[in-house]
C-alpha cells in the first residue's frame, strides 16, 4: 500500500493541543503525517506549502483554532485567505488543490484531530503519490 | 382514568412531533413559556389549552390533545403571538400545522352548508373564502 | 556549525513500548548536525536532567533537543535545567514523541519511523537557533480609572492604597454614579447613599488619587506599561479653585431643568450640581440651558458670587499624562422606555423604568421617599412590577439578562410595602435569578412576609384608561390571562453599556461582544483584562452586575493593575517578529495583517517598523512580507523549510 | 405616478364604496392606477405551511400579470390582498427550492416571477410617498373638531417581515389623518384583531372583539372610526347592530373606510359614497362635523 508523506503545520494553541489531547485519550491514527509546531496557523507562508511538495510532500495539512477562537485574534481568517489564494495557485501549477488541507481543530478536540488525520491520509493515499513537475 | 398522564421519553420524541414541524416548519422548543402569546391572543377566553400551552404540550408530545381541541379552530391567524413571541416562535404556524393534521384526515372541519343563506349574501368574500380556507382541506 | 545534543526520553515505557528507543539513537547517531546522542529512562527526573547538563559540559554543546513529552509538560523545565549551565534557554527544544507519536500508534517500526522524523525536524530547527533575553519594557506605575461610578471608586481607591497613583476620570461633575441614584439596597435594605459616600470622601481625600470630574478620555496612544492618555477637562464655567461650594449661585439660579439624577422627575438650576453630597461639591454651568447662554443676558450668578469664582469665558482644555494602566469602568445605562411599543412608547407617565422608580423610593429623592406617581402625586394602590423588559427577547431587542432585575424589583415591591402597607405590589416574572448570598432568602421573604404577589408569565399590553394604567398579562402557573388597573407599572428595562462605549472602544482598540458590552480576555480565566495588555475592565461595562459582583471584580482588577506595577519591568518573549531593513521596502503588507498593531509604515524611512512590545509572536507578518524582511526569531523562514525537508528525506 | 391595481373580490362586491372612494382620492392626486387586466382571487390567507405550496400559487399567479403589466408597483387596496401578496413575495424570495417547485407547477405562465420584480403598496404608505404636504394641499373641506380613531387591524402589520409601521406603535394613520386636518384618537385597541373570517363560524368572537374595539374607541372621545380592510370593516361595523339587539347600553360609533374620510374631505362629490351601505349610519357625525 502507498504510504503518503504528509507534512503538517499545527498552532501551538489550539490544534497541537488538540494532537496532545489524542495522544493521552490513546486515540490511535495514521502515522503518516509529521507535525511542526508553530505559534499561529497564521505564520505558515504559502512558500513552506510549496517548498514541501516540491520536496516531495503528497500533502499538507494545517491546523488552527476555529474562526473567533485564534489566540492571536485574526489570525486563522489570514490563514483562510492565503489557503484560498493558494489553492487556486496550485491548480494552476498543476497539484490537486486536494493536497491541502486546512482544518479547524481545538485543543478540546482530540477525538476530531485523529479523525481528520485519518480522513486526510485516506484521501492522499486516494490521489497517489506526487507528481510534481517544476515550471 | 387518572387525570395525570406520564411524561416518558418515548412520547416527548414522538414522530407526530416531527409530523407537525414537517407541516409549520416552527422549532417549538425555542419556547420559554413566556406567556405573551397568551396574554397577546384575541381570542384566548375562547380557547383551552391557550396558545402557550399548546407549544408546552407539544413539547411533551400530548399531541392528539391539541388535535381534539377547539383552540386551532378558534385561532383566526392574526399573528399576533408570532409577532410577540420574543424567542421566533411562529405559533400562528404551528396553529395552521395542527389543523392541517386534522384536516388532512378528515378534510373538513365544521359544515359549510351550515352558513345560512342570508348571511352568506351579507358576507364580504374574504370571510367567506378565508373560512373555507381554515376548516377544509 | 552549532553543536546540537540529543536526548531520547524512554518515559518509562510510555515511550520505549512502541518508539524502538535504541534504533533511533543509532540511526540518528550520524544525522549532520547531531553531535552528540543520548537515551535515559526518565530525562524529567533529577538524575535525567543532572545528566543532561553534564552532557552539555563535557560535549560542548551549543544547543539541546529533548525528545520526550509534549513541550507544553516540560519544556519549562528542561529550560530552566539547561540556563544552570550557562545555555542560553532559546536554545532548548523540545521534540515531542510521546503525544504525538508513541501514544498515538501501535506497529513499533512505524513509530520508530516517525519519531525519527520528529527529531530530525527540531534538530534543524535547533540549529539555527538563536539565543535569546526577554525583551524589558519600563512599567509607568500609574493608573488611569474611567468612570467614577462604584466600579471605578472601588478600583482607584484600592490601586491607590497599594501605593500607586491614579487619576480617576468622571464626565459627570460629581463621581458617585448610578450607585448614588440608588435608594436602598439588596439584600441588606442599608442605604446606597450612606454606604457609598465615605467611599467618595476617600477618593477625594486620597493623596494618591487626582480627580478628574467634568472630563473625558480624548485620546490614547502607547501600550502597556506606557500609555499617553489625553483628557479633555471640560468647561467648567465655575473657577473650582475659587469656589468654596457655598451654594449661593444655584440657589438664586433662575433656570430651572429636569434634573437627570431625579430621572427628569424633579428640577436642578441650569448652575449645579447633581446631588446634595457629591464629590466635588462644586457646581458647573449647563451652558445648553443657562440663560446667559441662550440669550446673553442675566449673569446672575456672576454678580452674586462672594468669590469672583464664575467665568463665562471658560473653555475646554486638555490633560496630558503618561500611564502604564487604563482601567475601564464606565457603567450602564437602562434601556429607554421609548424602545418598548407596547408599554406605551414612554408616553403614559405613570409607567416608569426602575431607576426612575429608586429616585422615587429614594428618602433625598423628588418625593422625599414617598412612593408618589409621576402624573398626579397619587400614592398608588395597586402597582405592577414587570421584569425582562428589553431583556431575555432576542427576537425585538437583547438575548441577554441583565442580572440585576430579579433582585431589585423584588426590593422594589417590598420597599414599596413598607412605605405603604395597604397597596398591593405584583410582580410579573418569567424566572426568579436569587443566586447570590442571602439573595433566596431576600425574595422568599418579599413572598410570605411582604405578601408580594408573583405572577409568572409576561405583560402583552399596557395602556391608560382613565386614571389608571391598565396591565394585560397572564399568570402561566394557573393558565389565566389577568388584567390589572394599576396605579404605577414599573419596568425593569435591559442593562446597557452607556452611551459612548463603541467610541472609547475604539478610542482603546479594545472590543466590544455581540451585545455591546466590552469582551473580557477569557470568559473564565481572565474576566478583568481585556484582550489589550495594560487594558482592565470592571463593572457593568463589561456585563450586568450588582454591587457586590461590581465591587469585587473592581477590587480584582485593582489587583491585576498592582500585579502590572509590581515590577520595574515587563519581560516580554523574545520570539518576535522583527525587521532587515537592508531587505525591506515599506510595502506594509504586514502593518495589514497584524492585530496588535505592532508595527507601522515609516513612509520617510520607506520601510515598517515594529513596537516589539506589541507585538505577539503569531508569525503572521512574517508569513505575509513578500521579500523576507520580517523573520520570526526562532521560527524563520529557513528554518521552517529545513524542518519541512528534514520530515520529508528518508 | 402610475402604478397597477389589484382590487380583489370584495372590492368588486361588497366593497364597492372602498373602491369607489380610493380610486377618487387617487384620481385627485394625479396618481393613475391600470387595474390588472385579468386578475385571480389571491387566496384570501397565506398559506401558513411549509409543504402545501399549491396554496401559493394563487397569489404568484397575480403577482406574474403584475409583472407582465411592466409597471413596478402594484397597488392592493384591500389590507387582506396587502397581506397575501407581499408574503407570497417574501416566500418566493427567500426560499429558492421551493420557488422552484412553484415554477414547475405553473407550466401555463409564460413569465417566472422571482420577487423583486414587482413591489406590493398599500394605500397608506402610497399616500406617504405621493407626498403629505400634496395631500394637505387637496384637503378642502374643514372638519369641524373631527375626533377619529385609526384602526389598524392586523394585515398592515403581521407578521413583522411585511409590517408597513411598527406592529406595537404604529403612526402612519395618525400622521396622515393629522395632515388631513382631523383631530387623533388614540386607544389601544387600535392594532388588535377584530376576529377575523371567524364571523363566519365562531361570530360570538367577533361580538366581543368588535365590543372592544368600539367601546375604547368610543371611550376615547372618537366620533368615527376609520380602516382599510373590508372584513375588519363588515366586522365592526355590520356587528355593532347584532351588539346593539343584544345591549341597549352600547354606544355604536360610525365606521368608514379611510379612502371615504379623505374624499369627503377633499370635497369629492359624496354621492359616490353609497352611505346607505353602511351599518351604523355616519351621515349626522359627518354633517354635524360639516362633511356633509
Amino acid at each position: 500500500m502507498f504510504e503518503p508523506k504528509i507534512v503538517a503545520f499545527f498552532c501551538k494553541w489550539c490544534t497541537s493541543a488538540g494532537a496532545d489531547l489524542a495522544g493521552t485519550s490513546r486515540l490511535r491514527y495514521e502515522p503518516n503525517v509529521t507535525g511542526i509546531r508553530v505559534m499561529c496557523s497564521s505564520r505558515v507562508d504559502p512558500e513552506h506549502v510549496l517548498d514541501a511538495f516540491r520536496n516531495g510532500a503528497d500533502g499538507v495539512l494545517i491546523g488552527g483554532c476555529h474562526p473567533g477562537d485564534c489566540h492571536y485574534q485574526t489570525g486563522n481568517y489570514q490563514t483562510l485567505k492565503r489557503v484560498k489564494l493558494l489553492k487556486q495557485m496550485m491548480t494552476d501549477l498543476n497539484i490537486n488543490e486536494k493536497r491541502l488541507r486546512l482544518e479547524w481543530i481545538s485543543a478540546a478536540e482530540g477525538k476530531r484531530f485523529a479523525r481528520v488525520v485519518d480522513e486526510f491520509t485516506a484521501e492522499i493515499r486516494q490521489l497517489g503519490r506526487i507528481q510534481y513537475t517544476p515550471l | 382514568m387518572s387525570k395525570n398522564k406520564t411524561i416518558s421519553a418515548h412520547r416527548i420524541s414522538s414522530d407526530r412531533i416531527d409530523q407537525l414541524h414537517e407541516i409549520s416548519g416552527v422549532n417549538v422548543y425555542a419556547c420559554y413559556q413566556c406567556g405573551n402569546c397568551s396574554a397577546a391572543c384575541p381570542a384566548v377566553e375562547f380557547m383551552d389549552p391557550t396558545p402557550h400551552q399548546v407549544i408546552r404540550k407539544i413539547q411533551l408530545g400530548f399531541i392528539d390533545e391539541l388535535t381534539t381541541s377547539e383552540t386551532p379552530w378558534i385561532c383566526a391567524a392574526c399573528i399576533t403571538c408570532t409577532v410577540k413571541c420574543p424567542r421566533g416562535v411562529d405559533i400562528a404556524k404551528v396553529m395552521e400545522g395542527l389543523r392541517q393534521i386534522v384536516l388532512r384526515s378528515d378534510f373538513e372541519h365544521g359544515h359549510l352548508c351550515d352558513i345560512d343563506e342570508k348571511m352568506r349574501k351579507k358576507l364580504p368574500q374574504i370571510a367567506l373564502i378565508g373560512n373555507f380556507r381554515k376548516t377544509i382541506l | 556549525m552549532k553543536r546540537v545534543g540529543v536526548f531520547v526520553c524512554h518515559c518509562g515505557i510510555n515511550i520505549a513500548s512502541t518508539v524502538d528507543v535504541s534504533r533511533v539513537v543509532e540511526d540518528l547517531h550520524d544525522y549532520p548536525g547531531i553531535a552528540y546522542i543520548q537515551d535515559y529512562k526518565y530525562m524529567c527526573s533529577d538524575p535525567g536532567q543532572n545528566l543532561l547538563k553534564e552532557a552539555i559540559k563535557s560535549e560542548k554543546l551549543d544547543a539541546v533537543v529533548i525528545a520526550a513529552c509534549s513541550p507544553t509538560l516540560h519544556e519549562n523545565t528542561f529550560r530552566l535545567a539547561v540556563q544552570t549551565v550557562g545555555m542560553n534557554p532559546y536554545n532548548c527544544e523540545i521534540a515531542n514523541i510521546r503525544e504525538q507519536c508513541s501514544w498515538v500508534h501501535k506497529d513499533r517500526t512505524v513509530a520508530t519511523e516517525k519519531a525519527k522524523r520528529i527529531i530530525r525536524a527540531v534538530v534543524e530547527k535547533a540549529l539555527l537557533d538563536e539565543s535569546l533575553e526577554p525583551i524589558k519594557v519600563p512599567v509607568v506605575r500609574k493608573a488611569v480609572v474611567l468612570g467614577g461610578g462604584i466600579a471605578g471608586i472601588q478600583a482607584a481607591l484600592n490601586i491607590a492604597n497599594s501605593d500607586y497613583e491614579v487619576i480617576l476620570v468622571e464626565k459627570q461633575s460629581s463621581i458617585g454614579g448610578r450607585m448614588a441614584q440608588l435608594s436602598e439596597t439588596f439584600p441588606t435594605l442599608d442605604c446606597s447613599q450612606c454606604i457609598l459616600t465615605p467611599k467618595m470622601v476617600d477618593v477625594a481625600q486620597h493623596p494618591k488619587i487626582r480627580l478628574l470630574t467634568y472630563a473625558e478620555l480624548a485620546d490614547v496612544s502607547g501600550f502597556v506599561g506606557n500609555f499617553k492618555v489625553k483628557i479633555r477637562q471640560k468647561a467648567r464655567y465655575v473657577d473650582w479653585d475659587k469656589c468654596t461650594g457655598c451654594g449661593l449661585c444655584i440657589e438664586k439660579c433662575p433656570q430651572k431643568v429636569a434634573s437627570e439624577f431625579d430621572q427628569g422627575l424633579g428640577k436642578r438650576k441650569a448652575i449645579f450640581t447633581p446631588f446634595a453630597q457629591a464629590v466635588p461639591n462644586k457646581p458647573v454651568i449647563d451652558c445648553d440651558n443657562c440663560t446667559y447662554f441662550k440669550t446673553g443676558k442675566c449673569r446672575v450668578c456672576e454678580k452674586l458670587c462672594p468669590f469672583e469664582a464664575i467665568n463665562f469665558v471658560e473653555t475646554d482644555t486638555y490633560i496630558e499624562e503618561e500611564v502604564g494602566a487604563i482601567v475601564v469602568a464606565t457603567g450602564y445605562d437602562v434601556y429607554p422606555v421609548l424602545n418598548m411599543g407596547e408599554y406605551g412608547s414612554g408616553k403614559i407617565p405613570d409607567v416608569v423604568d426602575g431607576l426612575t422608580f429608586e429616585r422615587l423610593l429614594s428618602s433625598s429623592g423628588p418625593t422625599g421617599g414617598e412612593v408618589r406617581r409621576p402624573s398626579d402625586g397619587k400614592i398608588p394602590k395597586e402597582i405592577v412590577f414587570i421584569k425582562c423588559v428589553g431583556s431575555r427577547d432576542p427576537e425585538h431587542h437583547f438575548p441577554y439578562c441583565s442580572k440585576i432585575c430579579c433582585m431589585y424589583t423584588t426590593k422594589h415591591a417590598m420597599l414599596y410595602k413598607h412605605r405603604v402597607p395597604d397597596g398591593q405590589p405584583y410582580i410579573f416574572y418569567m424566572d426568579v435569578r436569587a443566586g447570590g448570598k442571602g439573595y433566596e432568602e431576600f425574595y422568599q421573604r418579599a413572598q410570605d412576609e411582604d405578601k408580594v404577589l408573583f405572577l409568572r408569565g409576561k405583560v402583552s399590553k399596557l395602556y391608560q384608561d382613565d386614571d389608571k394604567v391598565v396591565v394585560c398579562g397572564i399568570d402561566t402557573l394557573s393558565g389565566s390571562n389577568v388584567e390589572i388597573r394599576a396605579d404605577l407599572v414599573v419596568l425593569a428595562m435591559a442593562i446597557r453599556p452607556s452611551k459612548g462605549i463603541e467610541e472609547l472602544a475604539k478610542l482603546l482598540k479594545i472590543s466590544i461582544d455581540q451585545n455591546g458590552f466590552l469582551t473580557e480576555a477569557h470568559p473564565k480565566l481572565r474576566p478583568v483584562e481585556s484582550l489589550s495588555a495594560g487594558i482592565y475592565l470592571a463593572g457593568c461595562a463589561q456585563a450586568p452586575k450588582d454591587i457586590p459582583d461590581t465591587v469585587a471584580q473592581a477590587t480584582a482588577t485593582a489587583a491585576m493593575v498592582a500585579n502590572l506595577f509590581a515590577k520595574e519591568y515587563l519581560l516580554h518573549d523574545p520570539i518576535i517578529t522583527g525587521v532587515d531593513e537592508e531587505l525591506c521596502s515599506g510595502c506594509g503588507l504586514c502593518v495589514a495583517v497584524c492585530p496588535y498593531d505592532a508595527r507601522k509604515t515609516n513612509r520617510e524611512k520607506g520601510l515598517v517598523e515594529v513596537n516589539e512590545v506589541l507585538c505577539e509572536a503569531c508569525g503572521a507578518c512574517a508569513a505575509a512580507c513578500p521579500s523576507g524582511a520580517a523573520q520570526q526569531r526562532n521560527f524563520t523562514d529557513e528554518q521552517l523549510n529545513r524542518m519541512v525537508r528534514a520530515i520529508l528525506t528518508t | 405616478m402610475e402604478l397597477s391595481y389589484y382590487p380583489g373580490c370584495t372590492l368588486k362586491a361588497n366593497a364597492k364604496n372602498f373602491e369607489t372612494s380610493a380610486l377618487a382620492i387617487l384620481q385627485h392626486l394625479d396618481v393613475t392606477v391600470k387595474e390588472l387586466e385579468d386578475w385571480y382571487c389571491c387566496g384570501v390567507c397565506f398559506s401558513q405551511t411549509q409543504d402545501n405550496l399549491m396554496q401559493q400559487i394563487a397569489p404568484v399567479r397575480t403577482l406574474v400579470k403584475a409583472k407582465e403589466s411592466n409597471r413596478r408597483q402594484l397597488l392592493a387596496l384591500c389590507t387582506m390582498c396587502f397581506n397575501t401578496l407581499k408574503r407570497a413575495i417574501e416566500f418566493i424570495k427567500n426560499d429558492k427550492e421551493k420557488r422552484d417547485t412553484i415554477h414547475q407547477f405553473m407550466d401555463r405562465e409564460d413569465t417566472k416571477f422571482y420577487g423583486d420584480e414587482v413591489e406590493v403598496i398599500d394605500i397608506l404608505t402610497l399616500i406617504r410617498q405621493i407626498g403629505l404636504d400634496k395631500l394637505k394641499a387637496a384637503i378642502v373641506k374643514k372638519a369641524v373638531d373631527l375626533k377619529v380613531a385609526s384602526y389598524y387591524g392586523c394585515m398592515l402589520l403581521r407578521p413583522q417581515e411585511i409590517a408597513i409601521d411598527s406592529p406595537d406603535d404604529p403612526v402612519i394613520m395618525e400622521e396622515i389623518i393629522t395632515h388631513a386636518g382631523c383631530e387623533n384618537v388614540y386607544f389601544p385597541f387600535r392594532t388588535e384583531c377584530c376576529g377575523s373570517y371567524q364571523i363566519v363560524s365562531e361570530p360570538e368572537i367577533v361580538r366581543e372583539r368588535a365590543r372592544k374595539i368600539v367601546g375604547s374607541a368610543v371611550k376615547n372621545g372618537a366620533d368615527l372610526m376609520v380602516m382599510l380592510c373590508p372584513l375588519c370593516y363588515y366586522n365592526l361595523d355590520e356587528v355593532q347592530r347584532d351588539i346593539q339587539e343584544e345591549d341597549a347600553t352600547f354606544q355604536p360609533l360610525p365606521v368608514l373606510y379611510f379612502t371615504q374620510l379623505l374624499a369627503l374631505l377633499m370635497g369629492l362629490k359624496p354621492d359616490l359614497q353609497d352611505f346607505r351601505l353602511h351599518a351604523i349610519d355616519p351621515r349626522p357625525v359627518l354633517k354635524r362635523k360639516g362633511l356633509l
